[in-house]
């Protein structure tokens, strides 16, 4: 009934914004097993972290983030341990949680632990950062809480700053836990927090409301008073609503809607390439006929890259093709040698001595408008090499099912991390354990030492090195065929301003102005 | 080409037709369903329209209330009801008579009533346009009527179906509605086919008593021949869209002059005959899309013809109200 | 009169020239069907990103689509596809649904309550929704949409086998034939069956439109025919996303062709309905 | 009253029976429900957490056991697309599907039926055939195509309606629930202003949707007018005289209802279920969007509600069907 | 005509005079639907109730009655088209009535029963030319294929008076007459031993119905057949037929000589029948009226008579107590506690 907050002040128009998505949260809780990407969203608007990473400016519509440097969010400074096995936080005096109660490091340790512990994506995105166990989180004081390191990570830090360690106002949550430990139930559908917005509503699968917490005190007070995020799954409507003036901001629309709009002018659109994520195509390098190298590399010489760019991303991406042969620079995502030339991906499959076969294509159907015309491209660009390739188009819940079989010949997939480091996207992608993204089952020792050891390199000389290994090898080897790296594209009307562009991609209404 | 004036003296007579002539078109052609066709009918009488399946006596009743349907126009002639021509009448003219001066009655009674409205308002239905009887008047008539119709338990019934009602009552229903308005004349199609014998006897003789009582000129179209013997007084005998004889009934059943009659009547099972006796007749009814139709359109089925027949057909009043259309009558 | 069922046909369509119109309609269709492959001037399935998007012009009739494909030669050659699901599932449910209609109106009891209850519950489905199911249950192959398509038209064929069996199971012919010595199977096949199916014929050509539909309808939610292969649906459902952009044609012409062709088989219906009434034979 | 609650039991055996096969469609679903949960870095023993959380790991039989039992409880299972409860979400989509698919039926019935009436009437006549090309035009194309289209011109070109945004604009509230349709419930506080807001929301899809019910309607009105205005009854009302009005209203439109009214059921639980295309245009909260997005993340509570929903209401209808015949038809009212 | 054609009527000399003989007959329908749920119903329309009556060899046994009085299903019964509820039914020596009326179409008697359907349109398949119609009996009793089968199809129709030029045609190609006379081929194809009419010339016109009723008779005197002739028209009926059974209500009322009976009826729903009957001769001032409708034929009293309430003469006695069908002299039986009581 917000009805009866008409009697305040309402929020004007102009303090209001209207967004229109794909699909909004089906939780409130991002650590809640089962969230889906926008429950970031409500991380990140709804909750604070200890810290946040700095922003650095990129375009004049956008402000992107310094993954490698951090800022305050709700501790107002932070202390590395000499030896470097720990870092102490202060937690900011005058922050509050919604309920007015001050936030402490119990609640800090409280929601860490959780995070830790509640199993699925949030326990696993915390062990990436070698956060794992809950004793590694103390309580120092009711203002001073410590993180005691596993080991030295470089990724330790960043990853404190993502939207996964959000802090919960944890005496309200166990209150109303109903006896379960981490409160999953209660959290799920309520915001217990203390970030900047707060959940006015939310009708799953139609709209969420935010509404400023005025007492909000981790950074400047949000322009924006009240945000109206409506669930429009049909991308043309979106469309269509941004471009009339409806809505003020959207994204996830189809690349050729971007194209049109950054070629029409009358709206901003912010475009990133996502830091770390490619498009890309991935040969069964464990099962015939494509763990022959050879194999791989004609296929790399026959993609259609330039058709894919424009006939499948209309041009919303960074070419992956046509680097030199060996990476110019130590980062990722980089060109890869190949290019389309048919003349020489014959020669290598005449080379490879395989035989003309036929196999399967794999993508995944919520991929919707790209994977579809990038997997007819490819198709139609292999026929000549004489494989002949059959399109299986699977529905999204059916997808990474398949992937896990390790079986599919060749996927179109779209990988991205979040933590933007080579060997980090060479960890989950290129490493021998085998995790359901190393989707070509590529198994090379030789890689999993490169990969180790630039994860855990003592100094920048020995980092270079691997990294310069693995990048060297991924491009022989090919078990992936690197596309582009696309856009993060979002439209906004003219008046919007403040995009922040964070790894998680969603949103941030913080930093948000209209008019 | 001229036909004789009717028998039945004018100044009586409820219904006049004279020369009446319909077609129909149809994709195989036009379809000459009444030639010149020609009676009367005088208060409270009642004639009967007796002839083979599709000799015209129900397009006859059809075309003098225009309830053609739209293939079929009146090609011709006239028919004055009291003296109101209603081949030139507008269909809203027509709609006005309908139900009011002239009513009809069809054979399937039960069909022929609205499945879901019971009786009681059908028969209002009529009250309230013709008579201009408010809802509740043309109740209370309407149950009158099914009393005068001997439907016992009137106002019970009012409230009745049709598909609660036998045949037999249903029939009378629908005589209820025919008089509703005490209509100057009333035709009868086959009112009682398909009805038992015992049924056809008690709803005609309410028939019967009604037209007494008011007076109503009754045509009776029937094929049975025995039943328009027991019931009218006048028979006109049709062939395939000509009236052949007209007569009153004893004349006609015992001094048949036109050969079809004949041939009808030694076609007609009796109670006492003998089925060795009984003859068929002949041939079929001539195709009415024909254009060479013969002026006698019983030439070719006729074993009085002569060459004479060729000639156009002519009224012959052999004696005082006994007319045949034949130029070697029996 | 007519004396022949021809010539009777031949009447009932001059006289109603929208089911002549249909009938020449259909007719263009299976011509399309047959010989469109070999007749298109571009390959349905070569691709040429130059030239995405394209206008309707002198060298592409309706235009291009995203990766420059000619979208006249895959409307055309789609014809054969769509026409063959749209057949292959009526027939599978004439087949299955007609005869156990069939069965149930003429044998009534517990056969009819079987049947009934079988395609009660079919009925009780959302019945787009149980098609979804099934395809995405069994897979989203041509096979597996026709039998989708055919499993959700179920009941309606039961329905009206079973009412116009019922109707004749009381006939006169049926008790004539039982005196001739055929015994019930006998009587359902050789007598009851060809004398429905005038009607089912109807049946037929009124759900032949709506298989396609259906089809369509699969396509946009992501579960149709599979790319590349040209369907009018899946074309539909692509270009959806062009309108709002000015790229009118790669949906517009798929779809014309689509509703011509639904549009062609219910008008169909609809006269073939007026052929076979009963209450129109002169 | 006898009768009903006899048909009422009759239906018993079709709900049992899509409860089953509702249940096996959604075991056999190829997707791995677990896996699509855990997100894209899950390890396979958080897989594994999730598959058992779920209940995912007990053999079939079992699962459809603990599943029925909670049916009984009324407790429908969780929806993992929306996190809530499924009874939950079915019971605040409901009527959003209902009023738009009633209106659409409406809309359709407002043309289709005074249509058909005129076909009928006029048959073989210019009328007569611009009828049946106008109608049949109407169902010749997919929902979501002329969804799209009506989008396209009346919103994005003309700007006439407003933006489909769902059951309301962005920027109103919706009025307290009673009903849980917008219309009545804005209507009982006279709130005029989110009336007119909810009306033109739900014109576009419900234009859409009475698109196609058009032709099922205007075809069966016109069939059953024609046959009613053969019959012998409507030349008994003719020869007694009646005015034309009473004519075609009150004796052959009566009687042409009957088979109409049960067509009406069937095109709106048809409408009901078809509306899931419409829905995803329109951004419309309904429970047919609802459904086809749990399918496609292969979810099977929500699927499995979503048609229990719909059996219930198939068979609620039907019987408000027999109503309204008995009603229409006093011979039914003997049977 | 009848001379061209061979003629081997096929009964038995061992079988004795009677042809048909039942017994106690009784046919009775559930009313209202038996739902899945609703059980069992427990309303039954009495259509058939207690019949018993016997058919000489080569008789024409005239069957006539009220509207529903139970006419048809009768002659279903003993044409084995469907099964009695009790009673016995036997054909020359055999009991037919344990036979279910499933399996007696491919019974060897199946042939020489046959009927000829009231509605002579509606009881050829429309999708049927004549000959097939005529053919098809032929056929599937007696396996004749080819050109034996051509030539027992022509026979048969020539038999019947029907053109052979006609054979070709569909019934709705045909006039009414001319398909009343493929019925009738039909029926005699197989050289049935009895044939049972259901009102064969209700549709036809005077003119027609009286060659049909005259090939009949041609027919019983070529081919030796006996009939079952059912009719509203008690004129034919008197005509053609040599006893007449008379029922109502699905109870036989009167049974006797046509001639007797009609001219001097013994129950007194006969007398009514009679005197309804339009007459060339004029109307009869006096006439008997039966006014009123029959009662229902669902779950009827046991204990009444059926006319019980209609009937002009009826007393209390008729409330309780079911008159039996009684024998009078004449070969006659009336069911009537008064039926001595008739005014001669
Ligand atoms: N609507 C029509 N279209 C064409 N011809 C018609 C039409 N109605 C009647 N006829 C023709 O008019 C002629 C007379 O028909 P009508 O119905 O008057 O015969 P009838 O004497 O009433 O016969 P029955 O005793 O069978 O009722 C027939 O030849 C018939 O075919
Ligand atoms: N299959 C059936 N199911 C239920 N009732 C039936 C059935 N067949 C006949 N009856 C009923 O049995 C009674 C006798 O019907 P039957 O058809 O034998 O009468 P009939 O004397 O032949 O009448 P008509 O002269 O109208 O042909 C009627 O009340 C009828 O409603
Ligand atoms: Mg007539
Ligand atoms: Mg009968
Ligand atoms: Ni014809």
């Amino acid at each position: 009934a917000p009805r009866d907050a008409a009697a305040q002040a309402a929020p004007t128009r102009n303090e209001t914004l209207l967004l229109v998505q794909e699909y909004g949260p089906n939780s409130l809780d991002m650590q809640g097993i089962g969230s889906s990407q926008p429950v970031n969203g409500v991380a990140l608007n709804c909750y604070d972290r200890l810290v946040r990473f700095k922003r650095k400016p990129f375009d004049d519509v956008t402000t992107s983030f310094d993954i490698k440097a951090l800022e305050p969010e709700l501790a107002e400074s932070w202390q590395e341990a000499s030896d470097g096995t720990s870092v102490t936080f202060k937690i900011r005096a005058d922050a509050r949680f919604h309920s007015g109660r001050s936030v402490t490091a119990r609640d800090v340790k409280w929601s860490l632990d959780r995070a830790v512990s509640i199993g699925g994506f949030a326990t696993t995105q915390m062990a990436a950062g070698s956060l794992e166990k809950a004793e590694q989180f103390v309580a120092v004081d009711d203002k001073t809480f410590r993180v005691d390191f596993l080991r030295r990570d470089k990724l330790t830090m960043p990853n404190l700053a993502v939207t996964i360690p959000f802090v919960f106002d944890s005496e309200k949550a166990i209150a109303n836990s109903g006896g379960d430990v981490w409160a999953k139930d209660y959290l799920k559908n309520n915001i217990c927090g203390g970030g900047a917005f707060k959940v006015e509503a939310w009708r799953p699968g139609t709209e969420t409301i935010y509404s400023r917490f005025d007492d909000w005190k981790s950074g400047p007070l949000p322009k924006l008073r009240r945000i109206i995020a409506r669930d429009i799954p049909s991308p043309s409507t979106r469309r269509a609503l941004i471009e009339r003036g409806d809505a003020d901001i959207s994204y996830g629309l189809p690349p050729k809607d971007f194209k049109d709009l950054v070629d029409a002018g009358r709206l901003k659109v912010s475009a990133v390439p996502v830091p770390n994520a490619i498009w890309y195509v991935a040969l069964n390098a464990a099962l015939p006929p494509f763990n022959n190298v050879k194999l791989r590399q004609a296929v790399a010489w026959a993609m259609p890259y330039e058709h894919i760019l424009q006939g499948s991303l209309f041009g919303r991406g960074v070419p992956m093709w046509g680097g030199p042969s060996t990476p110019a620079e130590l980062k990722w995502p980089v060109p890869f040698p190949y290019s389309t030339n048919i003349e020489r991906a014959r020669a290598l499959m005449a080379e490879s001595g395989v035989a003309p076969f036929s196999t399967t294509l794999l993508y995944d159907a919520g991929s919707g408008t790209i994977g579809e015309p990038m997997a007819v491209l490819i198709k139609e660009a292999l026929a000549p090499l004489g494989i002949t390739i059959e399109l299986n188009k699977i529905p999204g819940a059916n997808f990474r099912g398949e992937l896990n079989k390790k079986t599919a010949p060749m996927v179109i997939n779209r990988f991205g991390g979040w933590l933007d480091w080579p060997d980090y996207f060479f960890f989950w992608n290129y490493h021998g354990n085998n995790s359901i993204f190393n989707i070509p089952s590529y198994q090379n020792p030789a890689m999993d030492r490169l990969i180790d050891a630039a994860r855990f390199a003592p100094d920048e000389a020995s980092y270079d090195t691997n990294v310069r290994g693995f990048l060297e090898l991924g491009m022989h080897d090919v078990p992936f065929v690197p596309i582009v790296q696309p856009y993060h594209d979002v439209a906004m009307q003219r008046t919007i301003g403040g995009y922040q562009f964070w790894p998680c991609r969603e949103p941030d209404f913080r930093y948000l102005t209209k008019g | 080409m001229s036909a004789a004036t009717p028998a039945a003296a004018a100044s009586q007579s409820v219904l006049d037709v004279t020369d009446f002539s319909v077609e129909f078109r149809t994709r195989a052609g036009i379809v000459r369903a009444l030639d010149r066709v020609a009676f009367s009918v005088g208060r409270g009488e009642t004639m009967a329209l007796v002839g083979e399946s599709g000799s015209g006596k129900s397009v006859t009743a059809y075309a003098l209330l225009g309830l053609l349907d739209a293939a079929g126009r009146i090609t011709g002639g006239s028919a004055r009801l009291e003296g109101t021509e209603l081949t030139s009448a507008s269909p809203a003219a027509l709609s006005a008579i309908r139900g009011k001066r002239a009513a009809m009655i069809f054979q399937n009674p039960r069909a022929a009533l609205n499945p879901i409205r019971n009786v009681g308002k059908q028969i209002g239905d009529v009250l309230r346009r013709h008579a201009g009887l408010g809802a509740r008047a043309a109740a209370a008539e309407a149950i009158e009527m099914l009393r005068a119709v001997g439907i016992p338990d009137p106002a019970r019934r009012a409230g009745a179906y049709p598909f609660e009602l036998s045949g037999g009552m249903c029939q009378r229903v629908m005589i209820a509605i025919a008089v509703a308005t005490r209509p100057a004349l009333l035709i009868a199609d086959e009112p009682t086919t398909g009805l038992d014998v015992t049924t056809q006897a008690v709803v005609m003789d309410i028939m019967g008593r009604l037209a007494a009582e008011t007076g109503m000129a009754t045509i009776l179209i029937t094929h049975d021949l025995a039943l328009a013997a027991e019931r009218s007084g006048r028979i006109a005998v049709m062939h395939a869209g000509h009236i052949v004889e007209d007569a009153p009934t004893k004349t006609l059943l015992l001094y048949p002059r036109h050969p079809y009659t004949r041939r009808l009547l030694a076609a007609t099972p009796t109670a006492a005959g003998n089925l060795a006796d009984l003859r068929s007749i002949p041939g079929n009814l001539p195709d009415l899309r024909r254009d060479d139709l013969p002026p006698c359109r019983f030439a070719a089925r006729c074993d009085r013809r002569l060459p004479a027949c060729e000639a156009p057909m002519q009224w012959r009043e052999l004696e005082p109200h006994h007319r045949v259309a034949c130029w070697n009558p029996a | 009169m007519s004396d022949t069922a021809l010539g009777h046909a031949r009447h009932v369509v001059t006289e109603n020239p929208v089911t002549g119109f249909a009938l020449a309609l259909f007719i263009l269709f299976v011509l399309a069907a047959i010989f469109g492959p070999s007749l298109v001037p571009y390959d349905p399935l070569a691709s040429d990103t130059a030239n995405a998007l394209q206008a309707p012009s002198g060298q592409h009739w309706f235009g291009t689509d995203q990766i420059g494909r000619d979208i006249f030669s895959r409307v055309v050659v789609a014809t054969r596809l769509d026409l063959g699901i749209a057949a292959a599932s009526v027939a599978l449910v004439f087949a299955f649904g007609g005869f156990a209609g069939l069965v149930s109106g003429f044998f009534g009891g517990w056969v009819d309550q079987v049947i009934g209850r079988v395609s009660d519950t079919i009925m009780a489905f959302p019945l787009f929704v149980l098609a979804m199911a099934i395809v995405a249950a069994l897979g989203n192959t041509v096979p597996n949409i026709v039998l989708a398509t055919g499993i959700i038209n179920f009941p309606l064929y039961v329905r009206v086998a079973r009412a116009e069996t019922v109707q004749r199971r009381e006939a006169g012919f049926v008790d004539a034939a039982r005196i001739a010595g055929h015994r019930d199977m006998g009587v359902l096949l050789g007598q009851v069956a060809p004398n429905i199916m005038p009607i089912m014929v109807v049946q037929m050509s009124l759900t032949m439109g709506y298989a396609i539909l259906n089809a369509a309808g699969l396509s946009f939610i992501g579960l149709g025919v599979r790319a590349p292969t040209p369907e009018w649906g899946i074309m539909v459902a692509e270009g959806a996303s062009f309108i709002v952009s000015g790229e009118w044609w790669v949906a517009l012409f798929p779809g014309a062709m689509l509703m011509t062709a639904v549009f062609c088989f219910n008008l169909l219906g609809d006269g073939l309905r007026d052929i076979v009434d009963p209450r129109r034979r002169t | 009253m006898r009768g009903l609650l006899l048909r009422l039991a009759g239906s018993l055996p079709a709900l049992v029976a899509v409860i089953i096969v509702t249940f096996v469609l959604t075991r056999v679903l190829p997707g791995d429900t677990a896996t699509y949960f855990a997100g894209p870095t899950a390890s396979a023993e958080s897989i594994a957490q999730i598959r058992a959380e779920l209940g995912l790991d007990r053999p079939l039989p079992e699962q459809f056991w603990s599943y029925v039992q909670a049916l009984v409880h009324g407790d429908l299972g969780m929806s993992l697309t929306t996190g809530q409860p499924v009874l939950t979400d079915i019971l605040a989509r409901l009527p959003a599907s209902a009023e738009l698919t009633l209106c659409g039926l409406l809309i359709g019935m407002a043309i289709a039926i005074p249509l058909g009436i005129i076909a009928a009437v006029r048959q073989g006549s210019l009328a007569d055939h611009a009828c049946r090309v106008i109608v049949t035009a109407g169902v010749s194309l997919p929902v979501f195509f002329t969804g799209l289209l009506l989008v396209y011109v009346f919103y994005f070109l003309l700007g006439w309606s407003p933006a489909p945004l769902g059951r309301l604009d962005a920027f109103a509230s919706p009025p307290p629930a009673v009903t849980g349709f917008y219309l009545i419930d804005a209507a009982l506080i006279g709130d005029w202003e989110t009336w007119r807001g909810a009306a033109a929301q739900l014109i576009l899809p419900a234009v859409t949707l009475g698109l196609f019910a058009l032709a099922p309607i205007a075809r069966i009105t016109r069939a059953s007018m024609l046959a009613v205005l053969g019959a012998e009854f409507i030349r008994t009302a003719r020869a007694s005289g009646l005015s034309s009005r009473t004519l075609i209203l009150t004796y052959a439109l009566r009687n042409a209802l009957l088979p109409v009214v049960t067509t009406l059921g069937m095109v709106f639980s048809f409408l009901l279920g078809a509306n899931v295309l419409v829905e995803k245009v329109f951004a419309w909260p309904g429970i047919g969007s609802y459904a086809v997005e749990a399918l496609i993340a292969s979810d099977g509570a929500p699927v499995q509600g979503f048609v229990l929903t719909m059996a219930i209401l198939y068979i609620l209808l039907n019987l408000a069907i027999d109503l309204v015949n008995r009603a229409l038809d006093p011979r039914a009212r003997h049977t | 005509m009848s001379g061209q054609i061979g003629n081997q009527p096929t009964p038995p000399e061992a079988e004795g005079p009677l042809l048909l003989d039942i017994a106690e007959v009784s046919k009775r329908f559930p009313v209202g639907k038996t739902g899945w749920l609703s059980g069992k119903s427990h309303s039954l329309v009495h259509a058939v109730d207690d019949v018993s009556l016997t058919l000489a060899r080569g008789e024409t046994l005239g069957l006539v009655g009220e509207s529903g009085c139970g006419k048809s299903t009768l002659v279903r019964l003993l044409a084995r088209l469907t099964d009695p509820t009790s009673g016995s039914i036997r054909f020359g020596t055999r009991e037919l009535s344990a036979i279910p009326a499933k399996d007696f179409a491919r019974d060897p008697d199946r042939a020489r029963i046959q009927i000829v359907f009231q509605d002579a349109g509606e009881s050829i398949n429309p999708r049927f030319t004549a000959a097939d119609a005529i053919a098809d009996p032929l056929r599937q009793l007696q396996g004749l294929t080819g050109d034996t089968l051509r030539q027992k199809v022509e026979e048969a129709a020539t038999l019947c008076g029907l053109p052979l030029e006609l054979l070709a045609r569909f019934p709705h190609q045909l006039s009414g007459g001319q398909r009343a006379r493929v019925g009738i081929a039909r029926a005699i194809g197989p050289r049935p031993d009895l044939l049972v009419l259901d009102e064969p010339t209700a549709a036809l016109d005077v003119s027609v119905q009286v060659t049909i009723l005259q090939l009949l008779v041609s027919l019983r005197e070529s081919l030796g057949i006996s009939y079952v002739f059912v009719s509203h028209d008690l004129n034919v009926v008197r005509l053609l037929c040599d006893r007449v059974v008379v029922m109502y209500l699905g109870r036989i009322v009167e049974v006797g000589p046509a001639r007797a009976v009609f001219d001097a009826p013994l129950h007194p729903y006969t007398r009514g029948l009679v005197a309804a009957v339009p007459r060339l001769d004029g109307v009869r001032a006096d006439a008997l009226r039966l006014v009123g409708d029959p009662k229902s034929p669902i779950d009827p009293d046991p204990n009444a008579c059926r006319f019980h309430g209609r009937c002009p003469i009826g007393t209390d006695r008729c409330g309780v107590e079911m008159p039996e069908l009684r024998r009078f002299a004449g070969g006659r039986q009336a069911a009537c506690h008064y039926a001595e009581e008739a005014p001669a």
